[in-house]
């Protein structure tokens, strides 16, 4: 051992390259919310609302726009689709296709979210602490995704954790709730990552490295026993499926959904499933790729149980937000079949999903935070009867969305369903997508549930009033809408570009 | 030197942490359970970097302590606030969400 | 798996640790013992400062319903101030001890970890996480 | 094999007038849009925009069908790329027109008789305030049906079927504070769903095996797969086929939408939309020429159907549901048809075109009656109104000819083609098929002969009665804008058969999309004496109902039913409620056992399923208890499974 620090200690060390261009976005977000969190200290408290939007959406642009002038510069370097990525830091940060994409989607979907978290007009009881805790988290998010090696994935995964339990409690009205939602999914966060963490220890212990390109050499051959490759594998993908609500690791998502703020629910629904299923497409496609023969069948399990739990649990949920929790594990289940159809158009197609399920879900949360009673948001679903008589527009608007998160043609959630599905068939994958069409029928039952509930109930006497939203989330829900309704007709444009490349090991 | 002994041991004390995890009703002890978790997987990291004649597992092991106290600021933060509106760490106290 | 760790082991090398285990072995053993051996050999006389969770004279406030006693906020609150702070430290120690060898990037490097700590320190202070009270 | 020649040759690049073909879709679409987005501003002019987008489609269809005619036969069929869709590298969904004899028959048919329709509902909905969103969900209608049609691909006519699909729960329910519309509408929604799912998987199986969805392409590969998969999609898509056409056993929907407007009954429910089946059959027709299974199956389908049909029709009092059966029936024979391959697609496409003329105006003429009656659909109220509606007993008479198979009108040539060519089958298929088919002729001269006895024959019931609503009748004859196109459509009903059929036009037309029409096998009988005995049967037919319905007056309520058939058949010495128990009774029998196996069968699955799984979510879900520690535990049993079933597959 001490020989071994001698030696090392001869060598000088060479300071990694960073190509600052590539990872420009998420220097930009990580810097501002430090930024953020000096504007906390140092700024009046009444001065510090607008600031911090300011200084939110500020991140957001530049960031957007570093991303922009990276993907243009990228494009015109290589040949006619553009150089593949840059991987930096030393190979802990792989700056690929997939990655740009999902930062884009995080960005985009970052915007949204912020609007919602921004309107205190409706919703906004929370504290200005939000704001650097969101930037954190999105930061985290984008790191997430184009980690390269599992100990950057374990920092950016809880990176993005902590932020989101405190933002799960930050709501003031109902307090008790949100307090309770934020310790739930505190506790249980905690203890999928230390699963993720053992993980990683065991196949540090296989491979010798936590690389996931040097993880993909070792599994073709090493003399080390697979029992630590197969528990390590498990037990990270377990963490992973957590941040995914896959069941059957989705039990914290109901209640955390119903507890936190909606708007920190909207993020969080959108965004971490992003985050997550870019890190699932990831560490399967670059290090898990040679032994997908034995994983595949025990993910499709997961797979199932998955969108059995979502479907079947959400049939009976009195609650919106619980049942769009449910929903959001049942759709974790249909991105899964995507996910492991291990062929370009499982990770194209998965990706797309991705994008369209996020931008609908905070159109989502978006509107559920407009209809309140005197006690704050009336999420209970007894009191949406009748509400189309009470206010076309917003339930026309809902029933659009719910369509669009049960699949129907014309909105993004079909195309969706329709590419995840093709992708699994091609790769032989016939009797899973029979069953994800089966669940997927089956959920639908409880988002049309909804629908006539709103128009063909009477409205109850002492029911909801719909607020009038502010201008943040009128812009929020019309731009999840649009998309949603976009995507749905002319999805050729964002197909194009997810299926553009595929990962950098 | 024999890792296995240190890899049983840590697989041990990651085991009786999340046995503690499922049994304890106090947030705290819940919290010092996946806490003990953590810590179990530093000396499996560990025993693989002296393994693999490395220093990596090594340097893991500061980040995950790093990030393990964060996480307890984060968690402690979380618990003392819901203590003082309950006044109760029980964490079967905290049942307002479920079905 | 076992005989692969086996031959990828060092052969030497736990014996600079030897001393350690026996001194651990040791204190282990006298605190066993004392604990053990306290209520079997000493008089059982109970008064109010004995049943304090700590006798060294700061009353618990406030004061305990049942059992162990209930520190007040300002205690978690220092505790998890000095814990974050302390573990950065962390880092610091494997920069001093290989400082040459990484060079100015490896001072950049630092200083922005300390200033990103100092961020987070400029918060806890102005919000009045620093006062006692 | 023609057109899988064709077919595999690739479609031409349109050209000339028909690079503008996106016109028709574009146009009833902006009429749509600007009557939805309207609003209120365009409820003056609402409907007459609504008509002029069709009219003006229709014209354009006419000038590209002409401009069609003059070309090679071979150069017929021609396809306008309109963009890039879905493309993902392997996955390439184009969107285009397919430009073809079939697509142009079918515009023809669809704003044709869509343009009548519209021009009639300006007068049928003219009292009702929701008039403008009316035009605009049939606008809507017949841009989602035109682009059905045109569609160069499974994904696009995909597209399309879920748009008319929406369109017709939309016009279902379009009087949807009458709860029996509302749940005709989820009826037939959800029905369709059934089929729809197939046709899906049908696509999916096209796209997992065969890498492509457009026409051409399939068309030139699916020769290429083995036989099971071959059947496997030929059965799918006739899933989907009855499901959209109300076939059995998805035929339930049908009758219950008839639930919304009349002109809906009409377009949707009669002469377009229903037939899409027909469509999708005779489209994919290289996929069918390989099967013989496949095209069994659906012969067997399309001849249980017309036979229940007719069965059922011939139980009814409601007029509109009488016609309903008897499309059911119709499109049976349209399916028997198409299911008889090489022999019977044009035969099939020939008989849906009689049909949309002739029972377009039958519907029409139905809601032209109950126009002047209150909106009553009891036949048994009605009577005598020969005298009171002239011009609507005139066109509806004749449509009624053209239905039963009179000479030399409409149904009488494409009928009967359908029957000589079941006839021709090999072996015992050719007597099932072909004899059924023939009784079919009776029953159908039968029910539709005691609907005209009932309806224009006979006392004048309603003089003595009134209507729901506490009025009393005055049946009175409609407006011009709507029987001019009820004389346009019956003008359709006696002469398009002999004009599609003359010289085999129509067949020769489709001949570039459907192959050459072969010569059915060997009749067992000479193509004469079967013309003479479906003519026999359908004098007994009409016979028969004139003696059981036309003789005695007509009880306004349902007479009390005797139950034992030995007695039914002592009352037929006198005549006496004969209707009610020979045909009305077994007939009614059927009705009700058919509705019991579809309730308790059909629903009953649906319903139990959904209740099963209802009752299994309130169970599961007291297993979120709300405790953290119960929580841990269920990740945990999760990660011990996902390692352990890790290791075993591994190590096992």
């Amino acid at each position: 051992m001490q020989e071994q620090f001698l030696a090392q200690a001869q060598q000088q060390v060479n300071a990694p390259d960073i190509a600052y261009g590539a990872i420009a976005p998420v220097l930009i977000v990580l810097g501002f919310a430090c930024l953020s969190v000096l504007v906390e200290a140092f700024v009046a408290k009444e001065r510090r609302w607008g600031l911090q939007i300011g200084v939110a959406a500020a991140a957001i642009v530049l960031a957007g726009a570093s991303l922009a002038a990276f993907i243009s510069s990228n494009d015109a370097a290589g040949g006619p689709t553009g150089k593949t990525g840059v991987t930096t830091l030393a190979g802990a940060v792989s700056v690929d296709k997939p990655a740009l994409f999902l930062w884009g989607t995080l960005l985009a979907l970052g915007v949204l979210a912020l609007l919602l978290i921004a309107d205190r007009t409706v919703g906004g009881d929370m504290q200005t602490e939000v704001f650097p805790l969101f930037l954190f988290a999105l930061g985290g998010m984008m790191v997430f995704c184009a980690a390269n090696n599992l100990l950057t994935m374990f920092i950016a995964l809880e990176v993005l954790s902590l932020p989101l339990y405190l933002m799960c409690g930050l709501a003031r009205k109902r307090r008790l709730i949100s307090q309770e939602a934020a310790v739930k999914y505190f506790l249980l966060g905690a203890f999928a990552s230390a699963f993720f963490l053992y993980g990683l220890a065991l196949l540090y212990g296989y491979a010798g490295s936590v690389k996931l390109a040097d993880i993909a050499t070792a599994a073709v051959g090493t003399d080390r026993s697979d029992t630590l490759l197969f528990g390590g594998l498990g037990l990270l993908v377990v963490g992973l499926l957590f941040k995914g609500s896959v069941g059957p690791f989705h039990t914290w998502t109901p209640d955390v959904y119903q507890g936190a703020p909606t708007s920190v629910t909207a993020f969080m629904a959108a965004c971490t499933k992003v985050a997550a299923f870019g890190g699932i497409l990831r560490v399967l496609t670059v290090a898990f790729q040679s032994t997908q023969w034995e994983w595949r069948g025990v993910l499709w399990g997961v797979a199932i149980a998955s969108m059995a739990i979502g479907a079947i649990f959400g049939l009976t949920q009195t609650d919106v937000k619980r049942m769009i929790a449910y929903s959001s594990v049942a759709h974790a289940g249909f991105l899964l079949v995507g996910a492991i159809a291990m062929n370009t158009d499982g990770l194209s197609s998965t990706l797309f999903y991705l994008l369209a399920y996020g931008f609908t879900t905070i159109a989502s949360f978006g509107v559920i935070s407009l209809v309140r009673s005197g006690s704050g948001e009336a999420t209970d679903l007894s009191q949406w009867a009748g509400l189309a008589k009470r206010s076309p527009l917003l339930a026309g608007v809902f029933t659009f969305l719910l369509l669009a998160l049960a699949g129907i043609p014309l909105t993004s959630g079909f195309i969706g369903k329709f590419v995840v599905f093709s992708a699994a068939l091609r790769d032989g994958m016939a009797p899973l997508v029979v069953i994800a069409l089966v669940f997927s029928a089956v959920a639908a039952f409880f988002y049309l549930r909804v629908v006539v509930l709103m128009y063909f109930s009477e409205p109850a006497e002492d029911g909801p009033t719909v607020s009038v939203p502010g201008a943040f989330t009128t812009v929020a829900i019309t731009l999840g809408t649009f998309v949603t309704l976009l995507l749905g007709v002319l999805p050729g444009f964002v197909l194009n570009w997810a299926s553009s490349g595929g990962f950098l090991s | 030197m024999t890792p296995t002994y240190y890899l049983l041991l840590s697989a041990l004390l990651f085991s009786i942490g999340t046995i503690g995890v499922l049994v304890r009703r106090n947030a705290i002890v819940v919290f010092m359970c996946i806490e003990l978790m953590l810590n179990a997987v530093n000396l499996t990291l560990v025993t693989f970097a002296r393994v693999n004649g490395q220093l990596d597992g090594q340097v893991m092991a500061f980040f995950v302590m790093v990030v393990a106290a964060a996480e307890v600021v984060v968690g402690l933060a979380i618990i003392m606030s819901i203590f003082r509106t309950r006044r109760s760490a029980s964490v079967d106290d905290s049942n307002l969400l479920k079905y | 798996m076992l005989e692969a760790f086996e031959a990828a082991a060092p052969s030497s090398g736990l014996d600079p640790y030897v001393p350690l285990v026996a001194l651990f072995v040791l204190a282990a053993a006298f605190a066993v013992f004392s604990v053990a051996a306290a209520p079997l050999v000493g008089p059982r006389r109970y008064n109010k400062a004995k049943l304090d969770a700590y006798e060294c004279g700061i009353e618990p406030s406030p004061q305990p319903i049942v059992g162990g006693g209930r520190m007040p906020v300002a205690y978690y609150l220092t505790a998890m101030l000095f814990i974050l702070f302390d573990i950065e430290m962390v880092f610091l120690y494997p920069f001093a001890v290989t400082s040459d060898q990484l060079g100015f990037f490896g001072v950049v490097e630092i200083v922005l970890f300390i200033a990103t700590v100092g961020f987070a320190y400029a918060y806890v202070w102005r919000r009045g996480g620093l006062d006692w009270n | 094999m023609t057109h899988t020649l064709l077919a595999a040759e690739g479609a031409l690049p349109a050209a000339g007038v028909a690079q503008s073909a996106w016109l028709l879709l574009a146009l009833p679409l902006f009429g749509a849009a600007v009557l939805l987005l309207g609003g209120k501003a365009t409820n003056k002019w609402g409907h007459l925009l609504g008509c002029a987008t069709v009219i003006l489609a229709f014209v354009y269809g006419l000038t590209l069908f002409l401009s069609t005619t003059s070309l090679k036969a071979a150069d017929r069929i021609q396809e306008l790329h309109l963009f890039s869709w879905i493309p993902v590298d392997s996955l390439s969904i184009d969107f285009g027109l397919r430009l073809d004899p079939l697509s142009l028959t079918f515009v023809l048919l669809i704003t044709g008789v869509g343009s009548l329709i519209h021009v009639y509902s300006i007068g049928y909905m003219s009292h009702d305030t929701d008039r403008r969103k009316f035009f605009a969900y049939l606008n809507l209608f017949v841009a989602a049906m035109l682009l059905l049609v045109l569609g160069n691909g499974f994904v696009t006519l995909y597209f399309g079927w879920e748009g008319v699909g929406l369109a017709s729960y939309l016009l279902i329910a379009f009087w949807q504070h009458k709860p029996a519309a509302a749940t005709a509408a989820k009826k037939a929604f959800l029905m369709n769903r059934v089929g729809d799912v197939g046709l899906a998987v049908a696509i999916f199986l096209m796209w997992a095996n065969l890498g492509t969805t457009q026409y051409t392409e399939v068309f030139a590969k699916i020769g290429t797969l083995d036989g099971g998969t071959v059947l496997a999609i030929s059965l799918l898509l006739l899933l989907g086929a009855c499901g959209k056409s109300g076939q059995f056993p998805l035929q339930a929907w049908l009758p219950d939408a008839m639930e919304g407007p009349t002109p809906v009954s009409a377009l949707i429910h009669a002469a377009t939309m229903v037939t899409a089946g027909v469509y999708l059959i005779a489209r994919s027709n290289p996929i069918y020429d390989l099967t013989a299974d496949g095209r069994l199956v659906v012969t067997i389908i399309g001849t249980v159907t017309l036979l229940i049909g007719c069965v059922i029709g011939c139980a009814y009092d409601d007029i509109k549901k009488v016609l309903a059966y008897s499309t059911v029936s119709q499109i049976g024979y349209m399916i028997l048809g198409v299911g008889l391959g090489p022999v019977g697609y044009a035969l099939g496409i020939t008989h849906l075109l009689t049909h949309g003329f002739f029972k377009a105006g039958l519907f029409l003429g139905a809601g032209s009656v109950m126009h002047g009656m209150n909106d009553e659909v009891d036949m048994r109220q009605y009577g005598g109104l020969a005298k009171k509606m002239p011009i609507t007993f005139a066109t509806f008479g004749l449509g009624y000819l053209a239905l039963i198979g009179f000479p030399f009108l409409s149904g009488f040539y494409s009928k009967d083609a359908i029957i000589e060519a079941a006839f021709g089958q090999e072996g015992w298929r050719g007597w099932v098929f072909g004899g059924a088919a023939m009784l079919g002729v009776a029953l159908t001269a039968f029910y539709m002969t005691r609907l005209m006895l009932m309806t224009f024959f006979g006392e004048q019931r309603w003089k003595n009665l009134k209507s729901s609503d506490g009025r009393d009748y005055h049946p009175h004859e409609s407006p011009a804008v709507m029987t001019v196109p009820m004389i346009i459509l019956a003008v359709g009903s006696v002469f398009a058969g002999f004009l599609l059929t003359n010289g085999n036009f129509l067949a020769n037309w489709l001949e570039p999309s459907l192959g050459e029409l072969k010569e059915a096998g060997h009749p067992p009988l000479p193509a004469a004496a079967m013309t003479a005995l479906s003519l026999g049967l359908m004098v007994v037919g009409v016979g028969l109902a004139w003696l059981f319905v036309g003789r005695k007056p007509v009880p306004v309520t349902k007479p009390e039913r005797v139950s034992w058939v030995v007695r039914a058949a002592r009352a037929d010495l006198y005549g006496n409620k004969l209707n009610e128990t020979l045909f009305a009774k077994p007939g009614e029998a059927l009705t009700k056992g058919l509705v019991i196996a579809d309730d308790k069968a059909v629903d009953g699955t649906v319903t139990g399923i959904a209740g099963a799984l209802a009752f299994l979510s309130s169970r599961l879900r007291r297993t979120q208890t709300g405790f953290v520690r119960s929580y841990a535990l269920t990740m945990l049993g999760g990660s011990v499974l996902v390692v352990a079933a890790l290791l075993m597959v591994r190590f096992s």
